[in-house]
């Protein structure tokens, strides 16, 4: 086989990993941007992010006595997992290499990677504030996972198949079908989504009042470049499961081949999906309130509902048995 | 004989030789580190190779031993499946080889008697070895039992607590009665195979009530051994109180031999399975994950939290081998492999780390004297090696990539996913709720885990014993870093151990993997390339890549260096080491959310100093639902019967009237 | 067949037999002490007569022996020892109620019922005379039972089970026309050393438990006591 | 024939002598010299019997089913007066009993030997009768031995029941005698066993089967089948140690022995009836229930020779379930259970004599830490009870086995009965036991010196039947198994 095309193509992975780790930021920008828009603020400029990560990447690292390695070695490992699996997922191109290595269950086992360090890293430093915020992120994490897979599930059923890019593979091939299943699972991972990435009305990315928050709390006493890391990390994060919705439940436009124009083509799609989504997002979060704690149980069941009757729905409704 | 039969008849011979050599230990305590426990670690190295060459020649091999009775003699015989699951004995086995001396070392001094501990720790092997190689139901029974008996006595090795005896007692007797129903089990089949050699129990033409019944009896049996839930009562009482390498032992081996009983009975004696019996072990499997997690996640207790993680896990295994009854019962062979490899997986991986988790407790314990998390903290700084190795333990455990457990869970669901190729659309609906409820289980599982980690081996301190804690020997860290290894490597390199474990289903079910391992060593693409596949070794690369660039940086000094400082902590005062989260509050929040399943009893009580105490108690369903009627049933018939010794001797005479009289009555 | 066509002597024995079983209902409702013992040999006696006369019609001559030795040992010996102990045991002037005589007697009479009714199918033509004896020894036996039941002194137990030794010997003699000679010796031997050790013990139990009622006996049982 | 005289008459003659002899140790020694020459003697009987087959004459009979028993006899008779001379020897010291009980004790053991021995060569029914009476009677004075008011009334219970049990069983040898008269040629012959056994077929059915009832009840009295089984942990328990060793691992199995010779003769008669196997129904009912009693018995025990005594029971019930079963795997399983059984029992009293005597009391629940006091007896214990719990690698493990395939083989439904008897026994005797050996040891209970020969040889027996059986021994049980059965097992 020639070698220059696989070389071409795994360029092109390494190209679009680093694209998402590149757009990141922009995407929780114009999140915030949108949001300041919509409380009739200006708000901080869209590159806000990129010069907070610039800036904290330059600041002198400050670490506890009471820190052991584990606390010094997380930020790295949580960022590289959390990036390993967006690296996983079809961003602008189906055709990927990269999408073989990685199917969605590993994806969803590399976030656990790196959720499992942040909270050991908030537990490190042996403050209060990091147990709890590690109990807490356990707790959401527990009841999301399940769900989040059963949602996948539904899709991998549907695809036979749980490759990422088999699956948009399958979407597209199928053509635009309406499927009850897909519109639970939809739900469901946005549920999810909100859950993990942290926003409202699970999780507040903004606040520092110790009732409220989850995943500030496992980072309150970082400082410098790790702060930068984990906090990149989020980012990639949420632009993870942005992606996910956005080229999974609607594919269209994504990059078939190899092809400029395809690419092209596809980088455009995937960016205005994105910016929709944004918009969504930063809405839904003007307009809901931040839930008790133990109220977010119930939102997570409800995901975990979705996901379940899209399961039934997909195989009660869909297989022609 | 083949090689592998005579290595196996080696490690047998090194079982027993350990066994019998510590009888010298009465003299001279010291022998159990220098003969005893090496002679042990031995016969687990002799053992895996026995296991591997079954595993690699995949030819089987009988003998006949001379011994049993003289129309139904000892036979012994060698084939994939249990050579599998002699190199799943022989690692552990081998690891506590190097761990145990130095960990028996405190024992030396003790009043209990080391003979027992080496003999029967000996015994204890050879029994797991011959059930494991054996070829009739009476060896099989044999060795069974002395595999529960000797363990039995290792249980109640310490046994000035009344808690242990009570649990040595509890787990003799269910073993006990474990073994009975697996004796019925074995009648059943020989009752119409003509036999009790497994050559004739194969040949049984079998009834679908018939094998049910024997089915049932196998699933009561080999699960009791398992520690299935509602029949895990034992378990949690019984491996914490043994010592930790034998803790290790059971926890990682013992269960697992129960696996293969089960495994051999149902899939290779019976070998017509149906596909109801897969759906109700998957639905007892599924329970006994989610349970055995929740259970594990509120204990506090270190060992006995590691032995409920167990009942979660061979829940897991028991999900494969469930669906790959049910793809087997309805004729999808190739997927009935592939959840078989994934059980087997598990199985291998979870004897892995089970047992370099009980052996991290072990040191925690050898080198702190304490058990409970509450007391724990900052051992990281304190045992570095032994908090490394914990953590691997911890994220194979808890399935995360790139380590083993994470493979085993991905075929299981693999498995599970391939649900849409069955024609019944109930089993289609059911099979994806019980990998919803793996997902779950392992998600609960993490957090579990990142409490035990998090509050054993980060943080600060929280007694004063173990901020005295020091560094463990050298023997006992160098067993715990063979299995960290092993994790590590049966995780990044899933391709090639498929390819070994391939031969068991290709024996058992007649049906290996093809596709698995088609694609090179990097891919690991259980049906094909674009259903699913997970390259392994690429993501154990980058990670590691990676974070060797982030390590050099920081060598070389590109990043500044950072500077020492108070914890922030919202800017409150620094923090003491009582102010950090306890388990039993890491677990509340979860606690609280399935609060359904426990039975709680939580009080605050005050002093009569008037400070206040927060006293908890959880403890699981089981036992109230199942096991104290029993008890209670027995005691009142005992009870009842008891008159008949009334003292009376003209009560008793009149009995013998009255029974003459019936007798007579009867006759005419 | 009735009783008319049998010849003369079975005749006897049969009245014999039925006085055998009157004086084990003696036994069972006499209340004093002595009497009750008297009674007993005068069974004994009866026993040794039936084996004569049996010894008679049959011509079996060495039946005359074990009617000897029957006559010796049931009518005489024992009955004597039984006095000496009971004077030893300052018992002579002991009445041992029976509780609810009339129930007793009447399950006796049940008994009797019972034990014809249970030899009735034995249809071997020549065993029809036998078979009767057979009852009625049975009869003997489950009585002597019965009074070992209801009798709460240790003495009368003994006179229970004596008595039953009779109903043995009645049905041995009467229908099989004696065992051997070797075992009606060992059997002899036996009740002899048995009635010495049950001397022996009256004495012992008088010695613990100062009275000879057998209910007092009740120490080793499972019934009460603290749960293990 | 010597062989077998020589093993019947020794322990006679022993008996004479010790009743004669006076002095203290001289006993112990000579009744220990005089079980080893009977032991002696029996082998030799074995191995003509072995080499003839079968040796009849002077009304004895020895076949390969009753010579093992002899052999057994023998040997467990040899132990435990082997145990019984220094436990005696204590015993006496502690004025529990007087030189003259002492006397008693040996010329009655001796006895007791004797009368078993004779009950099990006789080929006389009446002379069978009169040695099980001549047991009785040998016996019941030992159980008063220590005279306390439990010994006495112990003893008085054991003499009245078994007393009644044995008149009854006269009874029935009577009617065995008097069903012969009309089926034998020569009716003096009516009582030997080999020659009604060759006529069985004659004996009248309605005779035979209500003779059978007799005996049943007669003798299961002896073998302590419940609901006669009430004498049976009253004497163990009060009478000596070793006393309850011989008892045990003895008595019952002579008793069971009658019983299946019997049950042999009636069916034999019933063969042609509407009802062949009823004895063998009566059998399975008797050891099922029996069984099953004294397993919950167990759980209510606070005398540990009591405890072990109800174990005996349940045993003697499985056992006669399994002859009564019938068939040559039930049977052959029911004669290796005997063989065990006394084995591992007696082995077992020996031990609570030691534990006992370290607690200086038989009371369970003051019985604690023996293996923290004394390893060895606690070990012992321990062992001998995974053993007679049905362990392996003891060979009652491989009885239990046999006897629970033959019950799958023949009545499948009983089996789930059988193993949850089994379950509850062993729970029974698990909870009393564990106390008892583990645990911190009550301070001021010191080790004693303990003469464990006997149990390291028995346990050692069984393990090794457990492990394999001598090829010899399967020949011998076979053999049994065939006269019993008529069949082969092999």
């Amino acid at each position: 086989m020639d070698y220059l095309l696989i070389a071409s193509t795994w360029g092109l992975a390494l190209l679009q990993a680093l694209l998402f780790a590149a757009l990141a930021p922009l995407l929780v920008g114009w999140v915030r941007k949108v949001k300041a828009w919509l409380q009739n603020r200006r708000g901080a400029p869209l590159l806000q992010p990129y010069r907070d990560l610039y800036k904290l990447l330059g600041k002198e690292v400050r670490v506890a006595h009471t820190a052991s390695v584990l606390f010094r070695a997380a930020p790295y490992v949580v960022f590289i997992a959390t990036w390993l699996a967006a690296s996983a997922v079809p961003l602008v191109a189906v055709a990927l290499p990269t999408a073989a290595i990685a199917d969605i269950i590993v994806v969803v086992g590399l976030l656990a990677l790196a959720r499992f360090f942040l909270a050991l890293a908030g537990m490190d430093v042996g403050t209060a504030f990091g147990g709890m915020g590690a109990s807490r992120e356990m707790l959401v994490s527990a009841l999301a996972e399940p769900a989040m897979l059963m949602a996948v599930f539904t899709l991998a059923m549907t695809a036979h198949s749980t490759n990422l890019a088999s699956v948009v593979d399958a979407q597209l091939a199928g053509g635009l079908v309406l499927r009850p299943s897909y519109l639970f699972a939809l739900g469901a991972l946005i549920l999810v989504a909100l859950a993990e990435t942290g926003r409202i009305p699970v999780d507040n990315p903004t606040t520092h009042l110790e009732l409220t928050m989850i995943h500030e709390a496992m980072i309150l006493e970082y400082s410098g470049r790790h702060l930068a890391l984990m906090e990149w990390a989020a980012q990639i994060k949420l632009l993870l499961y942005g992606v996910l919705i956005a080229n999974i439940f609607l594919p269209w436009g994504i990059a078939g081949s190899l092809a400029p124009a395809d690419l092209a083509l596809g980088l455009a799609a995937v960016v205005l999906k994105l910016l929709a989504l944004g918009a969504a997002l930063a809405l839904a979060e003007t307009v809901l309130a931040k839930m008790r704690l133990f109220r977010a149980p119930a939102f997570l069941n409800l995901a975990l509902l979705l996901a379940l009757l899209g399961l039934l729905g997909h195989v009660i409704l869909e297989v022609g048995a | 004989m083949a090689i592998g039969l005579d290595l196996a008849a080696l490690a047998l011979g090194l079982a027993l030789a350990s066994s019998l050599a510590s009888a010298l230990t009465v003299r001279a305590p010291h022998l159990l580190r220098l003969l005893v426990l090496p002679l042990f670690g031995l016969a687990g190295a002799a053992a895996v190779a026995a296991g591997l060459v079954a595993l690699v020649q995949g030819e089987v091999s009988t003998a006949v031993l001379p011994l049993g009775l003289p129309w139904l003699p000892w036979q012994v015989r060698l084939d994939a499946l249990s050579g599998f699951f002699l190199a799943l004995i022989g690692v552990v086995t081998f690891a506590v080889g190097l761990y145990g001396p130095a960990y028996v070392r405190g024992f030396e001094r003790g009043r209990d008697p080391l003979p027992v501990l080496g003999g029967f720790a000996g015994l204890f092997l050879a029994g797991m070895l011959l059930v494991v190689l054996a070829d009739d139901a009476f060896l099989f029974m044999v060795a069974w039992e002395v595999m529960s008996l000797s363990s039995y006595f290792l249980v109640v090795f310490h046994h000035d607590n009344p808690a242990n005896r009570r649990a040595a007692f509890l787990y003799l007797l269910m073993a006990h009665v474990g073994g009975l129903a697996i004796l019925l089990g074995y009648g059943v089949l020989a009752s119409f195979g003509g036999g009790f050699a497994f050559e004739a129990m194969r040949a049984a033409p079998l009834s679908f009530g018939w094998a049910s019944v024997a089915f049932s009896l196998a699933f009561l049996g080999f699960g009791m051994k398992a520690g299935l839930v509602p029949l895990h009562a034992w378990l949690p009482e019984a491996h914490p109180v043994a010592p930790s390498h034998i803790s290790a032992l059971m926890s990682g081996v013992m269960l697992k031999v129960a696996v293969y009983g089960f495994i051999r009975f149902v899939f290779d004696l019976i070998g017509e399975v149906h596909w109801q019996w897969g759906v109700a072990v998957t639905a007892v499997g599924s329970l006994s994950a989610l349970l055995g997690v929740l259970y594990a996640l509120v204990q506090n207790d270190l060992k006995r939290l590691l032995a409920y993680s167990s009942v979660e896990n061979l829940g897991i295994i028991f999900i494969g081998l469930g669906l790959a009854l049910v793809f087997q019962g309805t004729g999808q062979g190739l997927l009935a492999a592939l959840a078989f490899v994934a059980a087997l997986y598990h199985a291998i991986n979870h004897a892995l780390f089970k047992g370099l988790l009980f052996f991290g407790a072990g040191a925690i314990l050898h080198s702190t004297h304490e058990r409970d998390l509450d007391q724990m903290g900052g051992l990281l700084r304190r045992m570095p090696w032994t908090g490394l190795f914990f953590l691997v333990g911890t994220l194979s455990i808890s399935a995360l990539p790139p380590f083993n457990g994470f493979v085993s869970e991905w075929l299981t669901f693999q498995a599970a996913l391939q649900a849409w190729q069955l024609e019944s659309g109930v089993l289609r609906s059911l099979i994806p709720i019980a990998a919803a409820m793996l997902a779950l289980t392992g998600a609960l599982a993490a957090a579990c885990f990142v409490k035990v980690y998090g509050v054993a081996f980060l943080g600060q301190a929280r007694s004063r014993h173990v901020r005295r804690a020091r560094q463990v020997p050298l023997g006992m860290r160098a067993g715990q870093g063979v299995l960290a290894i092993m994790c590590l490597l049966f995780g990044v390199l899933p391709t090639t151990v498929v390819d070994l474990i391939e031969a068991v289903p290709r024996q058992v079910l007649g049906q290996g993997l093809p596709e698995a391992t088609a694609h090179g060593w990097l891919w690991l693409t259980p049906v094909a390339p674009a259903t699913a596949s997970y390259g392994a070794p690429l993501i154990a690369f980058v990670l590691l890549a990676l974070a060797l660039l982030a390590v050099w940086a920081a060598r070389r000094g590109t990043l500044r260096r950072a500077r020492r400082c108070d914890p922030w902590d919202c800017g409150f005062a620094p923090p003491g080491a009582r102010m950090q989260y306890t388990a039993t509050a890491f677990a509340q929040p979860l606690r609280r959310v399935f609060a359904l399943l426990f039975r709680m009893d939580e009080r605050v009580e005050q002093r009569e100093d008037g400070t206040l105490r927060h006293r908890l108690t959880v403890g699981d369903r089981a036992w109230g639902l199942f096991y104290a009627p029993v008890a209670r049933a027995v005691e009142s018939a005992a009870a009842r019967i008891v008159r008949l010794q009334s003292g009376n001797v003209r009560i008793y005479l009149g009995w013998t009237l009255s029974t003459l009289l019936v007798l007579l009555w009867i006759i005419s | 067949m009735s009783i008319t066509q049998l010849p003369l002597l079975q005749q006897l024995v049969l009245v014999l037999a039925a006085i055998v079983l009157f004086t084990s209902f003696v036994l069972l409702a006499q209340a004093r002490l002595v009497s009750a013992i008297h009674a007993f040999a005068w069974q004994g006696g009866l026993a040794a007569a039936v084996t004569s006369v049996v010894a008679a019609a049959g011509h079996t001559p060495h039946l005359y022996f074990s009617a000897l030795l029957t006559l010796l040992l049931k009518a005489l010996l024992i009955p004597w020892m039984l006095h000496r102990l009971v004077h030893r045991l300052e018992l002579d002037r002991h009445v041992d109620l029976l509780r609810r005589p009339a129930l007793v007697v009447m399950a006796a009479v049940a008994l009797v019922i019972f034990s014809y009714w249970l030899v009735l199918p034995m249809v071997q033509q020549e065993l029809t005379f036998t078979r009767n004896i057979v009852a009625i020894s049975l009869a003997v036996v489950l009585i002597g039972l019965l009074m070992m039941v209801f009798r709460q002194q240790a003495v009368v137990q003994v006179l229970g089970f004596m008595s039953m030794e009779n109903g043995l010997f009645l049905a041995a003699v009467s229908a099989t026309g004696g065992m051997p000679l070797v075992v009606e010796l060992g059997v002899a031997f036996d009740v002899l050393v048995a009635m010495v050790l049950f001397g022996v013990f009256f004495f012992q139990i008088r010695a613990n438990i100062d009275t000879l009622d057998v209910d007092r006996l009740n120490r080793l049982t499972e019934t009460g006591g603290e749960e293990p | 024939m010597s062989a077998l005289l020589l093993t019947v008459l020794l322990p006679l003659a022993g008996a004479l002598v010790l009743a004669l002899l006076r002095s203290l140790p001289l006993a112990g020694w000579i009744n220990v010299a005089v079980s080893a020459l009977s032991f002696a003697a029996s082998a030799w009987l074995a191995w003509s019997v072995a080499a003839a087959g079968e040796i009849a004459g002077l009304g004895f009979r020895v076949d390969a089913f009753n010579v093992y028993l002899v052999v057994l006899t023998a040997f467990v008779g040899l132990t435990t007066s082997i145990f019984s001379r220094p436990y005696m020897r204590h015993v006496c010291k502690t004025g529990l009993t007087t030189e003259r009980g002492m006397r008693v004790y040996h010329a009655m053991y001796q006895a007791f030997m004797f009368t078993m021995l004779l009950a099990l060569t006789t080929d006389n029914l009446g002379v069978l009768w009169v040695a099980v009476e001549g047991a009785t009677l040998a016996t019941v004075l030992l159980v008063s031995l220590y005279r306390t008011p439990e010994a006495v009334e112990a003893a008085w219970k054991y003499f009245i029941l078994c007393g009644v049990g044995i008149a009854l069983a006269l009874f029935g040898t009577v009617l065995t005698y008097f069903a012969a008269q009309h089926a034998l040629a020569d009716p003096a012959a009516g009582l030997t066993w080999s020659i009604l056994y060759r006529h069985a077929g004659g004996l009248e059915p309605a005779v035979m089967s209500l003779a059978f009832v007799f005996l049943l009840v007669g003798y299961g009295t002896k073998v302590g089948l419940v609901p006669m089984h009430q004498w049976l942990p009253d004497a163990h328990s009060e009478g000596p140690t070793p006393m309850s060793a011989v008892l045990s691992g003895l008595l019952l199995n002579v008793a069971l022995y009658a019983v299946v010779r019997l049950k042999m003769l009636v069916d034999g008669s019933l063969a042609g009836t509407a009802s062949p196997h009823l004895a063998g129904y009566l059998l399975m009912g008797f050891g099922m229930v029996s069984f099953l009693v004294a397993g919950l018995f167990l759980h209510r025990q606070r005398d540990i020779k009591r405890m072990f005594s109800y174990s005996s029971i349940e045993h003697m019930g499985l056992m006669t379930f399994a002859f009564g079963m019938g068939g040559p795997l039930a049977t052959f399983g029911a004669l290796l259970h005997m063989l065990v059984h006394s084995l591992t029992k007696s082995a077992i009293f020996v031990t609570v004599g030691h534990a006992a005597h370290i607690a200086g009391t038989q009371r369970i629940d003051h019985i604690r830490g023996l293996i923290r006091t004394q390893p060895v007896v606690g070990w012992s214990l321990l062992l001998g009870v995974a053993a007679i719990a049905g362990f392996p690698p003891f060979g009652v493990f491989t009885s239990e086995f046999l006897l629970l395939t033959a019950t799958m083989q023949s009545q499948p439904w009983l089996t789930v009965a059988l193993l949850s008897g089994l379950a509850v026994a062993f729970a029974g005797l698990f909870r009393h036991l564990h106390p008892m050996v583990y645990g911190p040891a009550p301070e001021g209970q010191l080790p004693v010196r303990a003469n464990l020969l006997p149990v390291v040889v028995h346990l050692g027996l069984v393990l090794w039947l457990g492990l394999s059986i001598p090829p010899f021994l399967v020949a011998w049980l076979d053999r049994a198994t065939q006269l019993i059965t008529g069949a082969h097992l092999l």
